[in-house]
């Protein structure tokens, strides 16, 4: 939670699809709220649970995952990969008390720069909402 | 459109802002295609085409457009809003035209349709049902045509067609139920 | 009023029915002949009382909330009832449809449930009349096939637009009454004015409107080699029907087409004689047509 | 019952020592208390009457067949046991041909303690689905083949929590863990070399033994599970705070079974579920 | 210690207007090991770059990061940046403060708090970066062009005759795409046959170009430089090698079929050539209506009358060339880069309800109109009503069919459809002078050179009636079709009697052209066009290395911009094959031999089958990794539970400082 304690959200973009969707968001001016911080990373399939673990475990309010739309993806199956890790992960801190919502996984193609802004925003008027991590 | 003056067109548009609001489609995205108007069946008689309408209401023309018949003339058929392009209601756009105009009393460019429609109101609130019989009646009466139709009334009668005596359900109803509308439109809903 | 016994047993298909002033005066063969046509296929068709007006054209024209009201207050007697709703006129059947799209939004349901003073639950289901007998499970015990028939259907604007409020199958082409009519024996034509206005309610202001547009459909149909018009609407029936002899003056048209319900074309196909359907009531007399194709 | 077993297994030791099978018999003996049983290693024909098995035969002792790599060795497995063999024969940490099993029908093991022996069933027993072992090159005791579908009661009771009160009570977990690793020591899934908790760079998990910290180390030691944990349940046996483990392994347990129709240990060459995917499957995210 | 540099772009006004940079570079100074920080109008310019090199030499600067615009448009250019000051290229982050920051938020406080972040973290991610070297990689010097169109014939006669091997795989049995269907071309009006015909023959007889017609793409594998694709030659059941195109065949044939080329207006037979000038010129047989296979078929069930058995054509066959026994048959071949030139499909009009869907003779897509004018198609150029083989006197264009009409989806232009209308109109006037053309329109677009003045003859010379509004409906109206249209200009509506209606429709992405581009790894937009790498700066090449695009695959285009992008990504290709060797990326794997425990799940998850098994001096079986094949996409360092596998790059020690430095403020 930053000072005006409104959400931080820590976002893992594929380069390949939802980041280039992140950059399109950009060129066609498709304006969303500044708490997202963006990080750049081969494929989706990159994104280590340890990674996401760490996040919340230092504090922040929610992570994103972006990658291609299966059958998408410049490595053919990074994606198909990461749906059961974070399947089986947001179950998990879900039980731990980490709440569902708070680790969003989306498809979000290089043309979907609309989209993008879209779930950000959504994301972050969601997180906004359901207020600040209670216990850790 | 006809051409009294050069337009002034002034930086805000309240009757366009109005029409936005009021029927929730976008009249700007109209690029002025005409697939309305080309498959209007009453356009031949309008004196702005459904095209024109949207032209005028994207250029403020708010006395041109609600002064006209066209908007009279429109018999609600929704080819228009079937066909547009743009994805516009524009049956919904006329039809709420045709409502403010009606409400600011200038229907004197296509009278008789205002007349034949109060008519018909005025029936049902009566006999909570419409009469036809007395609806003609009504109509040649107050729209000074007293002999419209006359010629058809033989043919009609004798097919027993004409059912002189009204029949009178629900007018009660009816009657609170305009009451109340009447109430619910003063306040700003 | 055809006497049916208004057994309390809700049949496999009871509705309650909704006819409409003009159903009750210039269209009352429509009335009949749906009534009969009912009855036949053992479908009970239960008025409801004290019906109003559906408020048609003047309403939706001037008054917004009128407009929605009024069929609210239909749709709220029929929730009562708890049956479905068959309304063979279009446009009640269009203001019914519409009321119900328009109340899907909160704000409007409010609105009009403060017209009406009542508060609207779950709607019923309204079906038009024709929907409704052109569903296939519907069996045809047809004791004469309009053989020889050719039949032009027309079905208007409201019966067909605007497709996600009526539920029609195709809005520029649809094939539903055809389909009817074929299984009757009839022969439908392939005409491209099906959908395209008959000049609605201007009979009265403007009737030279009515004239054009109704013989512009009236020729088509004739040039496209129909015996005869079919219609599901009583003001399509009365543009298309009462004035022909204006049109042989005006525009010099030939010879006269026929109009007739499509509930009094399937009434003569399950054994109704053209009296009990009250065909000598239109203006332009079907029977001479129907005699040559010893349908009468 | 321990009669019985106990000569078998004896026999068969005593057999395979004699004729070289084996270098080694890892199987059971009473403890220095003369009631619990504790981990024999039995080199020699000669000490095979050490061997015994009762109901407080506890550990799973496939563990230590990773120290026995390349030497041929017999080991006893129960029904639950026996599934870490098929773990570990699926990522080649064990060579199945130096790996002689006498699978024991297991008749659930008791409650007991230095000097003391309850009659009532441990927790994991209860919970069992697994009675007869998966692998076994000599069997004791008849096959159990009827087994209930699994039930996870204790998760479910969890999960009608609060997010909050969760969070608390997983935050009071890691507050009593010391970090004393005890837990991965026992589990025949936890072989790495390094263990990510104790890599320095990249520091996952700082060194401080402190609740942020010990909730990671905890939360990742299950994820690592996923897929893997045969629900031995050695993990909460030997923790020495009594941290309820058992409760993330049969949550991810539970999952795993939901979302990849998989059931850890069950055959040596069904890939885990996290090394593999189905392209059309919906696993209800980002749908 | 090492000293970073960070250096803050303004990008004019761009970064400047929202964030506040010096604030920034204050920010940046306070950082760990930033031992300098500065700003620049535009850090890419000349001048930009330069104030890097010297800041690198000047400060004795080991690592860079550049706070400007995404990395996916600069970073190349900042790596040979740095690399020209000595230092190496690898040692650089880029932030992104421009598409990700400036240009979608608009408070400057929490824009600029971002970019500082966004700075941190590159800072942060910088530290823990290595030098990293290029490998150099062989490559296989052979292209292939998927679509044998006049785009894909100039791209692989263009990369022919650099020297280098193509092979062009064409999914119908000749090359010439929908050009080969035109009757004439604008705004020259040359015969389209004359001026693709001696293109198809070259590619066809070109000694470094080998054409499989009749084939498709199946499944690609490998990366740029090491492409390995399956083609599937579908069974023709004539052998090309004897067979010498005589045309017995299918003069004989007895089973007529509605000919796919005359687009249902003129018909083939079972075993064909789609058209004279078919390059090969040799037939395929059409298995499902060639009677033969209908009987072979008929013998396995026996149901239904027994059909004829036929084989007229190989009894006739003077060269014994009909192979019933032929297969279809997958080959693998590895190319060094892949041209994809799939071209486009005329949108379907027959969703047009309202136009009759279809169902009127009359109503002609342009297309259609194309064959009719065409002395190779089906009426030998006489343009006749295909309802009754009347010659048309009142001819109605309707422009926009399928384009820029959101309730078909279709909300662009189709970009050529005003000058092929403005083309039928002038040539129909030739063809018969008392056609009356009118044409119903929006906005007649006719960039270009020479475009609007050969529209303008449409009106000067050949008296067509520009209609301005877009048709409403046609109905049949006995024998003509009553099209009703609005004359905007003048705001009335009009009726026309047509004897012939021609709808100009719209361009559309060819079928299934979404399954080859996942094929392919590349992206597609929602009408299935390809995504070019950026609309501006590199039209003709892909995100993905190695696959380039060009023509109307891309959208909608003419065929001048088709030929000139054929030969625009033949040059790509050419640039790319003209290299001995390929510098490939070296964010690749690499593994920790001390950590690797042999459990081999980095193997099971490897797209790419690059994790090879190693025995060390202990004997311990370990992964190690192939890096000519590995890609870097980084599964295998997820799987890894002891964290033995790293990316290069993207290590794991990388990206979490980049969290740290995140969440613990």
């Amino acid at each position: 939670m930053s000072e005006d304690n409104s959400p931080l959200v820590i976002g893992f973009l594929c380069n390949w699809c939802s980041y280039a969707g992140a950059d399109m968001a950009g060129t066609s001016r498709q304006a969303y709220p500044p708490n997202i911080r963006i990080m750049r990373v081969p494929c989706s399939g990159r994104v280590d649970p340890l990674l996401i673990v760490k996040c919340f475990e230092e504090g922040a309010d929610a992570v994103l995952v972006a990658g291609c739309h299966p059958g998408d993806c410049h490595y053919t199956e990074g994606n198909y990969h990461g749906r059961r890790r974070f399947a089986l992960l947001r179950d998990l801190l879900d039980f731990m008390g980490i709440e569902k919502e708070r680790f969003r996984i989306e498809w979000i193609s290089a043309s979907e720069g609309k989209r993008f802004a879209k779930v950000v925003s959504e994301f972050t008027d969601e997180m906004t909402k359901l207020g600040p991590r209670k216990v850790g | 459109m006809p051409v009294q003056n050069t337009i002034a067109l002034k930086p805000v548009n309240d009757f366009l802002l109005f029409v936005q609001r009021h029927t929730g489609e976008s009249i700007t995205s109209c690029y002025q295609c005409g697939k309305c108007s080309a498959g209007c069946p009453t356009a031949y008689a309008m004196d702005i085409t459904p095209r024109q309408i949207m032209r005028g209401i994207q250029l403020g023309l708010k006395d041109e457009v609600l002064d006209s018949s066209a908007i009279w003339l429109c018999v609600s058929c929704q080819i228009c809003t079937l066909r547009c392009p743009r994805e516009i209601d524009i049956a919904k756009v006329i039809e709420s035209l045709r409502q403010l105009s009606h409400a600011e009393g200038r229907t004197h460019a296509q009278r008789d349709m205002a007349v034949l429609y109060d008519t018909f109101l005025q029936q049902v609130h009566l006999f909570g049902r419409l009469h036809e019989v007395g609806l003609g009646m009504m109509y040649n009466m107050r729209s000074m045509h007293v002999f419209n139709n006359v010629m058809r009334l033989p043919s009609l009668f004798s097919r027993g067609k004409l059912k002189l005596r009204p029949e009178i359900e629900g007018a009660s109803e009816v009657k609170q139920i305009a009451a109340r509308v009447k109430e619910l439109e003063r306040k700003p809903s | 009023m055809v006497e049916s016994d208004h057994s309390s047993k809700v049949g496999a298909r009871t509705y309650s029915y909704y006819p409409g002033c003009s159903l009750h005066g210039t269209a009352a063969e429509y009335d009949i002949s749906t009534q009969l046509v009912c009855q036949k296929l053992g479908i009970e068709l239960r008025e409801l009382e004290e019906w109003v007006c559906c408020g048609a054209s003047a309403a939706h024209s001037t008054d917004h909330l009128l407009s929605l009201a009024l069929p609210a207050h239909t749709l709220k007697q029929a929730e009562e009832k708890g049956l479905p709703l068959a309304v063979p006129c279009a446009m009640c059947f269009s203001r019914l449809r519409t009321t119900i799209h328009e109340i899907k939004n909160k704000d409007t349901l409010n609105l009009v449930n403060s017209a009406i003073g009542k508060e609207l639950g779950e709607p019923v289901a309204v079906e038009s009349m024709l929907q409704m007998l052109a569903d296939e499970s519907i069996s045809l015990p047809v004791t004469k096939p309009l053989n020889g028939l050719k039949v032009a259907c027309y079905y208007g604007c409201l019966l067909a637009r605007p497709p996600e409020v009526v539920g029609i199958d195709d809005a520029e082409n649809p094939q539903t009454m055809e389909r009817l009519l074929v299984r009757l024996g009839a022969e439908a034509i392939d005409w491209g004015l099906k959908t395209t206005c008959c000049g609605a309610g201007v009979a009265f202001p403007r009737l030279d409107i009515v004239l054009k547009l109704s013989h512009r459909l009236l020729s088509l149909a004739q040039k496209s080699g129909a015996d005869c018009v079919a219609v599901a609407c009583p003001m399509c029936h009365a543009n298309l029907d009462m004035y022909q002899k204006d049109m042989i003056a005006k525009f010099g048209q030939k010879t006269k087409l026929p109009v007739i319900y499509f509930t009094q074309l399937m009434g003569l196909a399950l054994g109704f004689s053209p009296k009990e359907l009250l065909l000598d009531k239109h203006l332009t007399d079907p029977l001479p047509m129907l005699r040559e194709k010893e349908l009468a | 019952m321990g009669e019985d077993f106990t000569q078998q297994i004896r026999d068969k030791a005593k057999e395979l020592l004699e004729n070289g099978a084996v270098e080694c018999v890892i199987g059971y003996e009473t403890g220095s208390d003369g009631v619990s049983a504790r981990p024999a290693f039995i080199y020699d024909a000669a000490e095979v009457d050490r061997l015994a098995f009762d109901n407080t035969c506890t550990h799973n002792l496939v563990k230590y067949l990773l120290d026995k790599k390349g030497k041929s060795t017999a080991v006893v497995v129960k029904g639950c046991d026996s599934r870490a063999l098929n773990l570990l024969l699926s990522e080649r940490q064990i060579q199945r041909d130096k790996v002689y099993v006498i699978g024991v029908v297991c008749p659930g093991v008791v409650e007991w303690g230095w000097n003391k022996r309850s009659e009532q069933l441990q927790k994991r027993c209860n919970w069992c689905r697994q009675h007869t072992p998966v692998v076994s090159d000599f069997a004791v005791g008849e096959p159990i083949t009827e087994e209930p579908p699994a039930e996870f009661a204790d998760v479910a009771e969890m999960a009608t929590k609060t997010a909050e009160d969760r969070a608390t009570f997983w935050r009071d977990q890691a507050e009593r863990c010391i970090r004393c690793y005890a837990c991965r020591q026992a589990c025949p899934g936890c072989y790495c070399i390094d263990c990510f908790v104790e890599l320095l760079d990249p520091e996952w998990v700082g060194i401080r033994i402190a609740p942020d910290e010990n909730w990671m180390w905890n939360t990742i030691r299950a994820y690592h599970l996923g897929g893997r944990c045969i629900s031995c349940n050695e993990c909460e046996r030997v923790c020495p705070v009594n941290i309820p483990l058992s409760l993330l392994n049969r949550k991810l347990e539970q999952e795993v079974l939901d979302l990849f129709d998989y059931k850890a240990g069950m055959s040596e060459d069904a890939p885990a579920p996290l090394i593999t995917f189905k392209k059309d499957e919906n696993l209800g995210i980002a749908e | 210690m090492s000293r970073i540099g960070v250096f803050v772009c303004h990008c004019g006004t761009n970064i400047g207007g929202i964030v506040n940079v010096p604030e920034v570079v204050e920010a940046a100074k306070a950082m760990p090991l930033v031992a300098y920080a500065d700003e620049n109008k535009y850090t890419c310019s000349e001048v930009g770059q330069g104030s890097i090199r010297d800041a690198i030499r000047e400060q004795k600067l080991d690592r860079v990061v550049v706070a400007a615009c995404s990395p996916r448009m600069h970073e190349n250019t900042f790596r040979k940046t740095v690399a020209t000051a000595g230092l190496n290229p690898y040692l650089l982050e880029i932030a992104n403060l421009r598409e990700h920051c400036s240009w979608v938020h608009s408070d400057s406080k929490k824009a600029t708090a971002k970019a500082i972040d966004h700075v941190r973290m590159a800072v942060a991610k910088v530290a823990r970066h290595e030098s990293l070297f290029p490998k150099q990689v062989g490559l296989t010097k052979r292209a292939l062009v998927i679509g044998g169109g006049i785009t894909g014939i100039q791209a692989a006669l263009d990369i022919a005759s650099a020297g280098h091997e193509v092979v062009l795989v064409e999914k119908e049995p000749s090359v010439g795409g929908r050009m080969s269907q035109l009757d004439k071309t604008f705004p020259t009006l040359d015969c389209s046959a004359c001026i693709l015909t001696p293109k198809m023959v070259d590619v066809a007889q070109h000694p470094n170009i080998t054409l499989l017609s009749y084939s498709e793409v199946k499944e690609v594998r490998g990366f740029v430089g090491n492409f390995e694709v399956d083609i599937l030659k579908k069974a023709k059941m004539v052998d090309h090698k004897t067979c010498t195109g005589c045309g017995t065949c299918w003069q004989k044939c007895p089973e007529k079929v509605t000919s796919e080329f005359d687009l249902g207006l003129g018909q083939r037979t079972a075993i064909y050539i789609p058209f004279a000038q078919a390059v090969p010129n040799k037939p395929v047989i059409d298995m499902e209506n060639c009677r033969y296979q209908k009987y072979l078929k008929w013998t396995q069930t026996e149901e239904g009358k027994k059909p004829p058995e036929c084989r007229i054509c190989e009894k006739l066959c003077p060269t014994k060339s009909i192979a019933w026994e032929q297969q279809e048959e997958i080959v693998t071949e590895k190319f060094g880069a892949l041209v994809v030139a799939t071209g486009f499909k005329t949108f379907d009009h027959s969703v047009y309800g309202e136009y009759g869907a279809g169902r009127y003779p009359d109503v002609i897509s342009s297309l259609q109109l194309e064959r009719l004018m065409s002395a190779a198609g089906p009426t030998e150029g006489e343009v006749l009503r295909p309802s009754d083989n009347t010659h048309p006197k009142n001819i109605v264009f309707i422009q926009c069919v399928g384009s820029r009409d959101d309730k078909v989806g279709r909300p662009y232009c189709s970009k050529v459809c005003c000058m092929y209308t403005a083309k039928h109109a002038i040539m129909l006037k030739e063809h018969d002078p008392e056609v009356q053309c009118y044409v119903f329109y929006i906005d007649i677009r006719a960039g270009g050179k020479d475009f609007e003045e050969f529209a303008r003859r449409a009106q000067d010379e050949s008296g067509a009636v520009y209609l301005r509004g877009r048709v409403s409906q046609i109905y049949q109206d006995g024998k003509t079709l009553k099209v009703l249209g609005e004359d905007s200009l003048i705001g009335r509506p009009v009726e026309i009697d047509a004897d012939l209606v021609v709808l100009a429709t719209g361009m559309e992405a060819s079928e299934d052209a979404d399954r080859l581009a996942q094929t392919l790894h590349i992206s597609y937009n929602i009408y299935n066009f390809l995504i070019e790498a950026h609309p501006k700066l590199r039209p003709v090449e892909t995100q993905t290395d190695g696959v380039f695009v060009a023509g109307a695959a891309v959208g909608p285009r003419d065929i001048p911009d088709c030929v000139a992008h054929g030969s625009a990504a033949a040059a790509k290709v050419i640039g790319l094959l003209s290299q001995d060797s390929l510098t490939t990326d070296p964010l690749t794997a690499i593994v920790a031999p001390m950590k690797c425990v042999g459990c081999f799940a980095c193997k099971a998850v490897c797209p790419f089958n690059a994790i090879e098994e190693q025995t060390t001096r202990d004997g311990r079986i370990i992964a190690s990794v192939n890096e000519s094949l590995c890609k870097g996409c980084g599964l295998c360092v997820v799987a890894c539970r002891p964290g033995a596998i790293n990316l290069r790059g993207f290590t794991n020690q990388q990206l979490l400082s980049e969290v740290m430095t995140l969440v613990r403020r």
